[in-house]
């Protein structure tokens, strides 16, 4: 047992620290840090900056472009670019859709997608969920009927984040109605200004157009679209959500929220002193540090055994649902924390150069509506309740 | 020991409750927010005519009630519709007039005054006033900053707190004025969860005549109007969770996943039982504190109500956000406005935390 | 609307506050007020002194000598009799088997049956659970076969409170394997003298042996001590278990419960100043105290709904949990209050007259001892998850 | 960065398992806490020869480990047989001997020693100390009173604590001594959760040698000593809720109800998960104490772990009793044991709410 980390190891975080202190724009980590909006243009600027370094694709390996990071070299840097207030990686094209071309793709696809993936010419989208479906994902109504060699794509996606920025799509689509409704799924590649497809914005509680549904009426694909086998698509969904699941504890956002969190309780005051000094509130920030404080080890021993080969069982979702719920609580904190200011809306304030000043304290409404938004994380990526499922199954094997 | 409504409260709430449920559309509410006053004055007119601003006085004041349950009955209508309309102002308003010895007949007839009492360092704190006014040869000169004043924007005058003495938290010193919308600057915005507020600047002389009762001494009048309007926002808190609890139990019997209504799944089951049981003990708040508003034990209930309220407005959203799933989070479906105004209510008048060191400090002189 | 007690329920309190002050004896509030063990003799003293009032079947009707007072009395009743720390009067005989013998017994069994609970001739106990139901209670293996003018009975039962005192028992048996469960349970009165019973106390974690096991071999119980119609006991049972639920959210319990939480915590000393007044100890008294005074709104709400005729719904299983749960609240709370003295388990020192002193102050065992012996709340009467349940089912009539 | 046993670890790890769940009774637990001493001499004698008080100490102390994460592979075996031994007290007795420069081969090798530190009135206070000890021209004049002190009816001497100066609450002036059961009077009795302890009086002159280091200077070594006391409880605490664990779930998987077992009820099965999770925080956390018991932010950790352990003991106890219904509170299923000991974790070296507040000083004082 040993909890510190080996000089190699030290090196490589000294060297993230280095490239972030370099090449990570000021201009965009004060806008994470004052929880300004990110544009398109954004995300795509420190991709490219993270692209030349070759550093984009974290989890590739190096004949696909990706630096062949360990899983503890991963972690690394996902807790110094999140301590350095950098953007987030994009994940649909990188984290989710890369890993399966790569195991179940073409060598077209392969050829074709992955270097568009890293360059930036493609920004992906996720077209799993549907609106009758929910924690139910093999429950796929959009149907692909072969037409020569063509699919014919129809029905509806929801959820789809940051789609009104994709020019690409893939999609769980069924392609048979025979068998359990795991069978006759198929894995489909979709260029989104192909005729048919209509994105629609879904405005969240927060006010944000985030998530979009996506409508597709006789939308046309090329049979060449069709990652591996047709029915075979659930066989790769899976392989996804399992990839999507690197980061799943998330214990760089809620390191960097609790940071944010005492910064704006160290600015409040109430009755005089600090509200970090009220013990009230002091302690509700303890209590929570002290779960990270755990949270976070248990995050390195999944990955110390994900290093050593062994496959994550129920750890995955252990760490998602504990991970999800820190986090919550520290937004449900920094909400109580900006006090009577939680309540003004005046979101053009979050617009990089927007003329319009924020309404109190500039901490104030991001706050807020983090609170607001982080309500999917219990939701999203098999809610949360899907995964407590998932752990007492697998002990209690009934 | 009687937990039955009068007749003329029973009325009320039942003509009120049709009214809004005809009225009041979630597109209403978004659209009001968006103009410039962040309700629509037709619709406080014929609140007006059912008598809402009056049921908050007793008849010697104007009114035809006044009393806690007279409260109650009414916003906890107003909170199962979700719709932002000045009434807590006038709850505000009519007890510092009250308190001053001024009439209050106007505030029954449906005048809109706003509150500009907290500051933007004051956080929750009823004391801290640092707007000051100096009495000189022209009048009261008044410089000072105003923080997230309710329906500042469709205000005809606002009563505005400021400092004639004493240091910035003491109770003492405080005084009352009533300013015109002509000596104060706005800056205004929509509030989370509808309805709008502003920043309030001052820099004026007002006439001598803009003091409301002697000078120095409003804390006491402050406390009421803040215990009363408390009393308000916990019941309005009320019907919102209501409403929450409607939208929820229907959800989980309509919507089916794996094959079947997702209120069959037993763990969900579990969790809305246990909301419900909360949704139970904020109403028993609510009248605990409705029914001890004029009692001496007021502070102590104040506090307790507004706790447990901001904890179990706390647990409903969340529960039922989570319930819904993705849904749940969406502007599109009623909710998601629910959601966000029940939040809103712990950060009025005190949240659970200032609350429970203020019962903490209430039972404690209580029991010596 | 309206809080207040009218000025006839005032003098009514005053009424039970005097007669309190006059007959209850004090070595036995004492000893309820120290959580020193109560002997039968004491329970008995106690019955015997309310019987003489007339106060002892509080909810019995005038004609079988009860008081016939309205739930509002009850309630008062209640709440000065824990204030004054009464012993609790036992509920086998007067609040369970006497409403069912005067709905569903026969006029024999009644006229000698009601007048022997109520002068203490017979010590009644419960013979429901059974060892492989738990909260499936319909689920009765004990069975009575007819022989002639006798039902020969055989089987177990457990978790029969106080049993070591009782010289009868009411016993759900099946009569019937016909049909449903719930068919075929018949109710019977059974003499514990009956050769062939066997008694076997159950040590429970705080070291008492409040429960027993009662074992039946053959034992022949006269045909005339059926209640009711044979097969027809599920029905009994049920209107007993409703009957039970009197006083379900044990509001004076926990009131009595807080202010002894408040005398430890004021005495207890934490870095020189008593332990009340640490803000954190102090927070979680206060929650709790919050919780408490609107429960006890909820059950005077309910309390007035049942005298307007309304039949109790789930508001009975919401008293029961948030009941529950708030005593085990107040119990944990104690028990941190006692600190390093929770430790002892000098259990001796809880009898009258015991020459053991207690180690550390005289509070700290019997506040552990209730931490642990109130586990039971949450899973007798109806366990929580089954209150749960009730409680969902009625709102989502799924 | 590594997270596997070494291999001597993993060896004593198993053999302890193995030789614990082959000799190890719930009777023989009860039968244990009822003799003088409150455990078995001859099982203590062959944890001797497994190494288990050979395994608290260095090679340079005389023993084989001494690292955090030899406490923790150690009475985490300790905690999942649920018995009671005088380890915690070798640890304890073992740091504040060789803080003090004096030899401690005698406790590797088996050698009980009890220490007698918290006072009636103190609570978790390690700074208050009212015994006072005086230099006369006998020795060592001491008089006081000592509390719950674990095991002083086994030990064969007793290491106590008495005030050389100060006041009753400082850290400066508190010496250390070392007793025989003949200057002390004992009245012991069993612990909840098994095993003995004692209150101790004492009204002695005690020889000059009796000092153990200078006088005045023990808080140090103390608090050295609380520390990794604290991390054995700790893992112990852990053993006891993987026991814990495994009879529930093994319940939840054999006991029908309605049936089916009632391992399918989905209620169950998510409040199970949660257990799950949080005993893997707890695991995290012992992790964390063991990993820094040398460290600069070793206080931190204490009482970091100390924390969620406390929090998590009562979690686990009271949702494997509400699972496991009336059976989980008899004493004739090992759960009860379990539960008792588990929950008495939070009565030894601060509390839950103790070490919260202590975290809370820790953290800012690291901070600044």
């Amino acid at each position: 047992m040993d909890l510190s980390f080996t000089p190699e190891q030290e090196a490589f975080r000294a060297e993230v620290r280095e490239f972030l202190n370099d090449k990570l724009p000021k201009r965009l980590s004060g806008k994470v840090r004052q929880g300004k909006r990110l544009t398109k243009q954004d995300y795509e600027e420190w991709h490219a900056i993270l692209n030349d370094r070759g550093w984009l694709g974290v989890t590739w390996p190096t004949e696909h472009g990706g630096p062949g990071w360990d899983v503890v070299q991963r972690h690394i840097f996902e807790e110094e670019t999140t301590a350095a207030h950098a953007p987030r990686v994009v994940p649909f094209g990188l984290a989710m859709l890369g890993p399966v071309l790569m195991t179940f793709g073409s060598d077209e696809q392969k050829a074709h997608y992955l270097p568009r993936i890293l360059n930036g010419e493609d920004w992906w989208c996720q077209g799993y969920s549907e609106p009758g479906a929910g924690s139910d994902l093999a429950n796929v109504q959009t149907t692909a009927v072969r037409d020569g060699d063509h699919y014919v794509v129809n029905g509806q996606k929801t959820w789809t984040t940051l789609g009104q920025h994709a020019n690409m799509i893939f999609c769980l689509v069924r392609t048979s109605k025979e068998g359990k409704k795991q069978e006759g799924i198929s894995f489909l590649l979709i260029d989104m200004n192909t005729p048919g497809i209509e994105v629609r914005p879904i405005v969240l509680i927060d006010g944000e157009p985030e998530v979009n549904e996506v409508w597709f009426s006789d939308v046309r694909v090329p049979v060449a679209n069709l990652v591996g086998e047709e029915n075979k698509g659930w066989t790769y969904a899976k392989y996804l959500l399992t990839h999507e699941r690197t980061n799943i504890a998330g214990v760089g956002f809620a390191r960097a929220g609790l940071a944010s969190l005492k910064r704006i309780a160290g600015e409040q005051q109430q009755d005089g002193r600090p509200l970090i000094e009220n013990p009230f509130f002091a302690a509700k920030v303890a209590q929570v540090e002290i779960d990270l404080m755990a949270m976070a080890t248990t995050n390195l021993r999944t990955l110390a055994a994900a290093a050593a080969g062994q496959a994550p069982g129920a750890e995955s979702s252990m760490l998602k649902v504990k991970g999800t719920v820190i986090r919550q609580q520290i937004n449900a904190l920094a909400r109580q924390a900006v006090g009577p200011y939680a309540q003004p809306f005046a979101s053009e304030s979050l617009d990089e150069g927007a003329n319009a000043e924020p309404v109190g304290p500039d901490y104030a409404l991001p706050a807020t509506q983090a609170y607001f938004n982080n309500r999917k994380l219990s939701i999203y990526g098999g809610s949360n309740e899907v995964q407590r499922q998932i752990i007492a199954k697998a002990i209690l094997e009934l | 020991m009687d937990f039955r409504l009068t007749e003329e409260r029973q009325m009320l709430q039942d003509a009120l409750r049709r009214f809004l449920a005809d009225t009041v559309t979630p597109e209403g509410i978004v659209e009001a927010t968006g103009t410039a006053t962040g309700f629509a004055p037709a619709l406080w007119e014929q609140l007006t005519e059912l008598g809402l601003p009056g049921a908050m006085f007793t008849e010697e004041q104007g009114g035809f009630g006044g009393a806690g349950f007279d409260l109650m009955v009414v916003f906890e209508e107003l909170g199962r519709a979700g719709l932002s309309v000045p009434l807590v102002e006038t709850v505000l308003s009519g007890a510092l007039l009250d308190a001053a010895g001024m009439p209050v007949d106007d505030l029954a007839g449906g005048q809109i005054l706003a509150l500009a009492h907290t500051e933007p360092a004051a956080r929750y704190d009823l004391n801290r006033v640092d707007t000051r006014a100096e009495r000189t040869a022209e009048g009261w000169r008044v410089i000072g900053q105003k923080a997230v004043v309710h329906h500042a924007p469709a205000a005809k005058a606002i009563l505005l707190t400021a400092r004639t003495s004493g240091a910035a938290d003491a109770e003492e010193g405080i005084s009352l004025f009533l300013v015109t919308p002509a000596d104060v600057t706005l800056r205004d915005y929509p509030l989370q969860g509808g309805g709008r507020a502003a920043e309030l600047t001052i820099d004026a002389t007002l006439p001598e005549s803009a003091l409301i009762g002697p000078a120095g001494t409003a804390f006491d009048a402050l406390q009421t109007a803040h215990a009363r309007a408390t009393a308000a926002l916990c019941a309005e808190a009320l019907g919102m969770m209501e409403t929450v609890k409607t939208l929820t139990v229907d959800y989980l019997r309509q919507r089916r996943q794996f094959g079947q209504p997702i209120g069959k799944f037993q763990a969900l089951q579990h969790r809305m039982a246990d909301v419900l049981i909360e949704i139970e003990q904020a109403r028993s708040a609510v009248i605990n504190l409705c029914g001890n508003l004029d009692g001496p034990d007021r502070d102590l209930h104040v506090s307790a109500t507004k706790n447990l309220i901001g904890r179990t407005a706390r647990l409903v959203v969340e529960e039922a956000i989570q319930m819904h799933g993705g849904i749940g989070m969406t502007m599109e479906y009623a909710l998601g406005h629910f959601a966000k105004r029940l939040t809103m209510v712990d950060h009025r008048f005190g949240d659970t935390d200032y609350h429970l060191e203020r019962f903490i400090r209430q039972a404690k002189s209580r029991a010596s």
